[in-house]
């Protein structure tokens, strides 16, 4: 395994916080006080947290080793599928960090934060220029809510017709968030198969799309990583029967460009600036999940929205037919200026060329691993290809084992076990940021994994035996819970 | 472009691997009638130095200054940020990993918020808190959600009119299409809630009290655990300044069932609302109605204590639409650096901390009412009160700005009732001379 | 090992960045063409370097997995005796990078950059007032140009009085830059023994010092971790004969506010602000040597040098007694701030306990590990306390291997083999910024080394194993030099 | 205090392990008359707060902003940093990292100096470079004194009058107690360094060369590499601004011996002149004379590729008083910075950015040339050079610097014999609208 990425290191353990520490020791400094203790009325006056006490240098290498054990996309290639681990721009943090931005109150009257509002006005266009779509609320923390916000927005929208509505369609292929979503509205979700290239039919859409279902909800590209090529005949037929069509938006990172989302017959969408536009997902937050609309549902939107008038910015509340807030304030500020920045770095041109090497970069891997790994969908793929286990089955390894194995070479896995309708699907996206140069030394590693299986398949079931714990135990984490030190 | 590898050469060679002419063949699956037209309409991609100067120009247009003293909570407060806090989360290895789905290779983020759930669960006298949620707002749409789970034949859920508007907007939208009724609660002269339309309620499932409240009143929780657990519904505690815990006593002390709220408070800037952070604890029996992620320990194949993603079967990658909640990405980062401000300040020093804060205020509330000024709730506060002034506030306040001060904020928007009365928030960032200009002007 | 420091983790490989790259690939933005391009003479213009071309990922990901090859005191425990690794708060990097400062050209006038001059006043004022010298510049870059300040000073003090010296005393136990300083300014070393107790006799010095010597360099406390408890009767014999003493500072960790050196007789110290005063090593530097003397001698000190009239800040040039500048500027001023913001920070009572504690802390260590460690001097120690293999030579191990067998424990090994008095020197600085628990585990560490020495000595002579390379062959390096990729 | 972790009984407890009493007791070996009298006369100790307040009121002191347009050079250059650069060398592993004395844990600062010394070699042309000396000016004092060991019966050194004037004072700082004997060479009207004076001197070991030198202007160094190999001395090739190699001929094409000087250029900023990079390369067949760190290649007990200090018979550590520099510590972060700054830029892009300086500056000066400016100077120059107005210039000087433009730098401090001249420098950070304001005010 010399050439390959993955090798071993010195690493630090490090206790848990509490079992460091000693009663007196401060990690930061205090204020002064200069006003007089005031009393205070005991029967409202507790005893405080019982917090380990730290020094400055305690937490700093405390958290400096936890960083140490773990992987991120500046450590290297990250190809979860669905999650688009792209390089995530240092500059863009820098900004997000301007002292001015940091310290904006969103209590404060429009004409304090002309600024902020700037950025939020003009991140709403810049996300309505790059989808087709009409208009655009940046409150959802993440995808997840963008979805609600849709699926809020549907509720509204047939509320508004008079109309009653209780389903929705979802193809098998979908997140599950999308079910979890709809169900949040009450919406029973319709499953929709799809068919042997991988897509849905539009047969199946006009066979259950019916007066009692609110629409459909539906991923394009879609999460085996095809372009739902049906998709305005399926709309036509959804619009037909007055339901509207959603757009889960998390694999845009393949389309920005080159499809519009609105000629698509999409009517509500949401985006995942966490994954196509380059903000830092942090371990799992903070995204942001903004939702866009067709002009006739922008009444719909949350409030408040930003506008401008003439030159000014500022915050419009007064929008009766709106879903109302989604957030406290404007959703999460400082991911959206991360995606304003690289949207501003990249430029029309460059985002399309993303979007078209992200999908060169899929295609690669997926020609250059189909003869190793089982590929369910033999189609050219869009952002992202799902292979599956299948041929490993006869050596007794299965996909966790592939992914386990993938780490001692130092790859982060792919997504593995989605979409559910792939047995053992192992989901590869690359993204753009990625070399030529570095798709091939995976592939290679990829390769080697896949001949292990055969010559020593005890090598995937044992691993990883590189990283600083080996495999963890997570029935007993479940059976036993064990949430808090 | 710097963060587009491809050389044309290799472009060239890969389409060749995947047996295409041109990039835009790999499009051909595309039918025509859903493409893009022409470019993208956004201005022209900038270099980094352009958008230096841009940002530099935008920051300028904030007429509120970090060097200004700002006087305003109200659901986002400035405490002080130790430079300690940017330097750790900025580090890659935390900020450029993904949910923790391959643990072995994510340890550091499941032990840091293995702790941020363990110090959550002390700071607010819970027993189990989840690994976020999106911001204070959501986490009580979601704590009402999970009252309605857990109680049986609820159908209706009480909030109160003290609560952060904007946290009841949110619980208000994410009921408007449940079919489930939020009724709210009002307040008392003291600024506390009144509980006494909750008797005759039927089909209660959970009521939600914020303490210290919107106007920064301390609510009394015992009496509030006694009148909503005699209706039969669980007590939600919603917090917006989780900084009052160091001091007050905590809703799991004071019988609350659910404790939620935001946390920005915790080591993260104010940067307008947002990264926020939803926290959200309960008490053990309700813990499989709890929304969002959790993290627990277990061991490795050699027996060495490790941390996973865990209880999964209540979420929506699992369950899909019978998942408690559709929360996926949380907040993660957020988490970390409230782990790592609790962990900075330490037992001592959040109480010194919390105890400054309501020093502060109780200072310049003093000052300002032998001023002149009324206040307008009698309950006790932590670090923000309301007052009224005798005549109109309004001029010198604008005065104040001009010296750098934003003094309180006026609370006709939210409640036309206190038109013209004003919230003030003081945190131990403010310094005694800057309290003091306030006073004289107002005196003046 | 399990309940020690050291464990392994995943790490991963990097080539060298000429093994990376792709002519093309552009790792940062250019600048604006916005003038036309100007003609240039052919007889001048060159080909440009044939450097790698990556793009930003390449490079992220590049000095990423570089830096976690590396072990900092942000890591661990950096025991490393003579280099004062303690903690480098990092509030100060911030303010170093504060914009203001960072943009500061020191090419114009004083009336544009009052806030960095007063930086560099306030620092002299600061660090005299620590040491009890008189006057303070702060151009040199690191401890051994302080000490080449202060050899200069002493020829040009000498030169003043007509005096031509070629000699300077120079204790066995003094780092080896004293005599290079004193060697570039014409002096010969003359070798001075310590005594049984660690530290200079002074009929030894007496027996020396004669009007060709210049003086006496020493160090106090000196390498050995001990007081020169003779020094006030040292340096009445040098300056009865004419000569000067210089101090070199590296170790005034130990007694901030609780030694005077001035009062010890010393005409001219530095400081090494990359030790005592916080300031982060680097890997190399920028450190930062200020040169303190007594007011006699402040006219020879370098210029410019930074005073105060009423309010105002000013660079004062006119010195003609100076031996000159030996900065093009005002030395490393970004480590300057850094130690003048530690110094802020500090204050006069916790610069004076941080010096009780890392004493504290060293004499410790050597009562808990004198069992364990030949302890060659058994006196108390100061900030350090120097230990030798004697004890495991019989199991045939060496310092070295000791040293590298804490590498496995998570630890960095102490300063080993010197000072050179000491045969097989373990020195040990643990500075006031590491807890006791974390000593305790240390000495645990070193104690089951120890053991392993006398149970299993291959496990001391394989070490380490599990950092990313095993020990490397310097024979080689230095055999056949191959000094550039 | 926040540094400091030991508690009150921590104390009391290691100070019976170590039988002492007091904190006092550890000191006792201190003679009386040793001892520091009272406090350390300094002020008290600021919270990070404070901290943060002072330096926000010096930074406001500073009346040249980073909004300034500063078109002065001389030794230290406005160029852009990306952000790539502070996040990288940030990094704690490196940043808190002593020098390299471990191998196996120290392998990402040195494989990182093996990298720099490359690059370097490669921009300077020459075979070897050392891992860095403190700064330009100690880099050319370093090179004299390895000209006086490398050339037998050397005692005397050149340096051109056009070198930058504080680096000639280090230089004459380093020589003025060793007995050898500094000269300098005139420069012509071109502004180019006049090596008529070498042919007859003695003993002479090394002539140094600037360029571009102080004055913008490109040497001739081919003509100069004949001049002082003739003269049986080493050539020493001396530069501030290294962005020059991206587009002139370097110092080993032109036959240099030893190249020298200031790397601030590659990726820090300009900071009050400091941290500086001294940046060394000389021939191979002076490698054993060179001072200063080497970084080289080895493997390791398995035969993997790694690298350690090497060669350090020559340095002070191991040869002391025989060494040849007595440097230990150096500018090892500064290093690794330029190296993320030349692979950032790669050979294209140092190419494209020096052009950029190149074109700029042409631009100024043509139009000032244009406006009624003298080139002081006919050399050809780089992105710096010297002009003399027709009028008094300062007034304008003062107008521009109102309009945040700083306009040149007078030379009649280090050159009396150029008072009233003006060195401008022109970065590829300048705005051609920026330069055309300084051309309309010199117009008017
Ligand atoms: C296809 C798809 N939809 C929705 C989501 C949910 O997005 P978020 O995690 O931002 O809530 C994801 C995230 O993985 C996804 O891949
Ligand atoms: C005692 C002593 N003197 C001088 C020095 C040289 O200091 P610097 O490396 O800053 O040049 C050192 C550094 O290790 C030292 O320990």
């Amino acid at each position: 395994m010399n050439d390959f990425l993955g090798t071993s290191g010195l690493i630090l353990n490090e206790p848990l916080l509490w079992e460091k520490g000693k009663k007196g020791r401060r990690g930061m400094s205090m204020a002064e006080a200069d006003v007089p203790a005031a009393d205070i009325a005991p029967d409202i006056c507790g005893e405080g947290p019982d917090f380990p006490d730290l020094s400055e240098v305690d937490v700093v290498r405390h958290y400096t080793r936890l960083s140490q054990w773990n992987y991120g996309v500046d450590t290297g290639l990250y190809p979860l599928g669905s999650c688009t681990m792209k390089y995530n721009p240092k500059i863009n943090d820098k900004l997000a960090a301007t002292p001015e931005i940091a310290a904006a109150h969103p209590m404060l009257g429009d004409a304090a934060v002309q600024g902020a509002l700037r950025i939020i006005y003009e991140l709403q266009e810049d996300l309505a220029a790059i989808t087709g779509m009409d208009a655009v609320s940046l409150q959802p923390s993440a995808g997840a809510q963008g979805e609600l916000a849709g699926m809020l927005i549907f509720a509204a929208y047939h509320r508004s017709r008079g109309s009653v509505r209780t389903k929705i369609l979802i193809p098998d292929t979908a997140h599950g968030t999308n079910p979890a979503s709809a169900a949040l509205c009450g919406y029973r979700p319709v499953s929709l198969p799809c068919n042997a290239q991988g897509v849905l039919d539009v047969q199946s859409v006009a066979e259950r799309m019916d007066e009692e279902t609110a629409g459909i909800m539906l991923t394009n590209p879609n999460t085996l990583g095809i372009f739902e090529t049906n998709i305005r005949r399926i709309a036509e037929i959804v619009h037909a029967r007055g339901g509207l069509v959603y757009g889960d938006g998390a694999n845009m990172n393949a389309i920005m460009g080159i499809v519009d989302i609105k000629k698509c017959g999409v009517d509500v969408m949401h985006l995942n600036l966490h994954k196509t536009f380059s903000t830092p997902h942090g371990g799992g937050g903070p995204g942001a999940g903004p939702v866009c609309v067709v002009r006739e549902l922008e009444r719909f939107l949350p409030v408040p929205r930003a506008v401008k008038d003439g030159e000014v910015y500022r915050l419009e509340y007064n929008r009766p037919d709106s879903i109302g807030r989604l957030h406290a304030f404007h959703g999460n500020f400082s991911v959206l200026v991360r995606a304003w920045s690289y949207i501003r770095s990249m430029g029309p041109e460059n985002l399309k060329k993303a979007s078209q090497l992200a999908v060169l970069n899929a295609n690669y891997i997926k020609e250059r691993l189909k003869g190793s790994l089982h590929l369910p969908y033999d189609l050219p793929c869009m952002h992202e290809c799902v292979f599956s286990d299948k041929l490993q089955h006869e050596n007794g390894v299965k996909t966790l084992d592939i992914a386990k194995r993938l780490i001692d070479y130092g790859y982060h896995p792919p997504t593995i076990y989605f979409p559910l309708v792939v047995p053992g699907a192992i989901m590869i996206e690359p993204t753009e940021t990625e070399c030529r140069d570095d798709l091939d030394l995976f592939v290679e590693a990829v390769k080697k994994v896949v001949q292990e299986a055969g010559e020593n398949p005890q090598l995937l079931l044992q691993a990883p035996v590189r990283s600083k714990l080996r495999r963890l135990d997570e029935t007993r984490a479940a059976r036993t819970p064990c949430l808090r030190g | 472009m710097r963060y587009l590898p491809h050389t044309r050469e290799e472009i060239t060679e890969m389409l060749a691997v995947v047996g295409k002419g041109s990039l835009d063949d790999l499009f051909a699956s595309i039918p025509p009638e859903c493409r893009f037209d022409g470019e993208i309409p956004i201005p022209a991609g900038l270099s980094e130095w352009q958008l230096n100067d841009l940002v530099r120009q935008i920051a300028a247009s904030m007429t509120v200054t970090p060097d200004h003293c700002v006087l305003v909570g109200a659901g986002r407060y400035h405490h002080h940020i130790p430079a300690t806090i940017p330097a750790l989360i900025g580090r890659s290895e935390f900020l450029t990993a993904y949910t923790p789905y391959q643990p072995e290779i994510a340890q550091g983020t499941l032990q840091g918020i293995f702790e941020y759930q363990t110090l959550t669960a002390i700071l607010l006298g819970m027993d189990v808190a989840n690994a976020s949620l999106y911001d204070g707002g959501s986490a009580l749409a979601e704590a009402l959600l999970m009252g309605l789970r857990a109680v049986k034949n609820g159908r209706r859920v009480a909030v109160s009119a003290a609560v952060h508007p904007h946290y009841r907007a949110v619980a208000r939208s994410y009921l408007q299409s449940t079919g489930f009724e939020l009724v709210e609660l009002p307040f008392g002269p003291d600024g506390r809630t009144d509980f006494s339309s909750l008797a005759g309620m039927t089909g209660l499932a959970a009521v939600a009290v914020q303490s210290p409240n919107f106007f920064g009143v301390v609510e009394d929780q015992v009496a509030a655990a006694a009148a909503i657990h005699a209706a039969g519904a669980l007590f939600i505690s919603c917090f917006s300044e989780p900084m009052a815990y160091g001091l007050i006593k905590n809703p799991g002390r004071c019988g609350a069932d659910i404790a939620c709220g935001e946390g920005q408070s915790l080591g993260m800037p104010v940067s307008f609302g947002g990264a926020a952070l939803g926290m959200f604890a309960c008490r053990q029996e309700y813990l499989r109605n709890m929304p969002g992620r959790l993290v627990g320990e277990t061991v490795d194949l050699e027996g060495r204590r490790g941390f996973v993603l865990t209880l999964s079967t209540r979420e929506q990658h699992i369950r899909r639409e019978k998942a408690t909640s559709n929360i996926c990405s949380n907040q993660g980062i957020c988490a970390m650096i409230a782990a790592m401000y609790m962990a900075s300040l330490g037992g001592g020093g959040i109480r010194e901390t919390a105890r400054l804060n309501y020093d502060k205020s109780e200072y310049l509330k003093g000052e300002l009412v032998r001023a002149g000024a009324t206040l307008v709730f009698q309950g006790p506060t932590f670090n923000e009160f309301v007052v009224r002034f005798a005549g109109d506030f309004e001029p010198i306040r604008r005065k104040l700005e001009e010296r750098k001060i934003v003094a309180g904020l006026e609370l006709g928007g939210s409640y036309p009732e206190l038109s013209g009365c004003y919230l003030f928030c003081v945190t131990e960032k403010v310094a005694k001379k800057d309290l003091d200009i306030v006073v004289s002007e107002v005196r003046a």
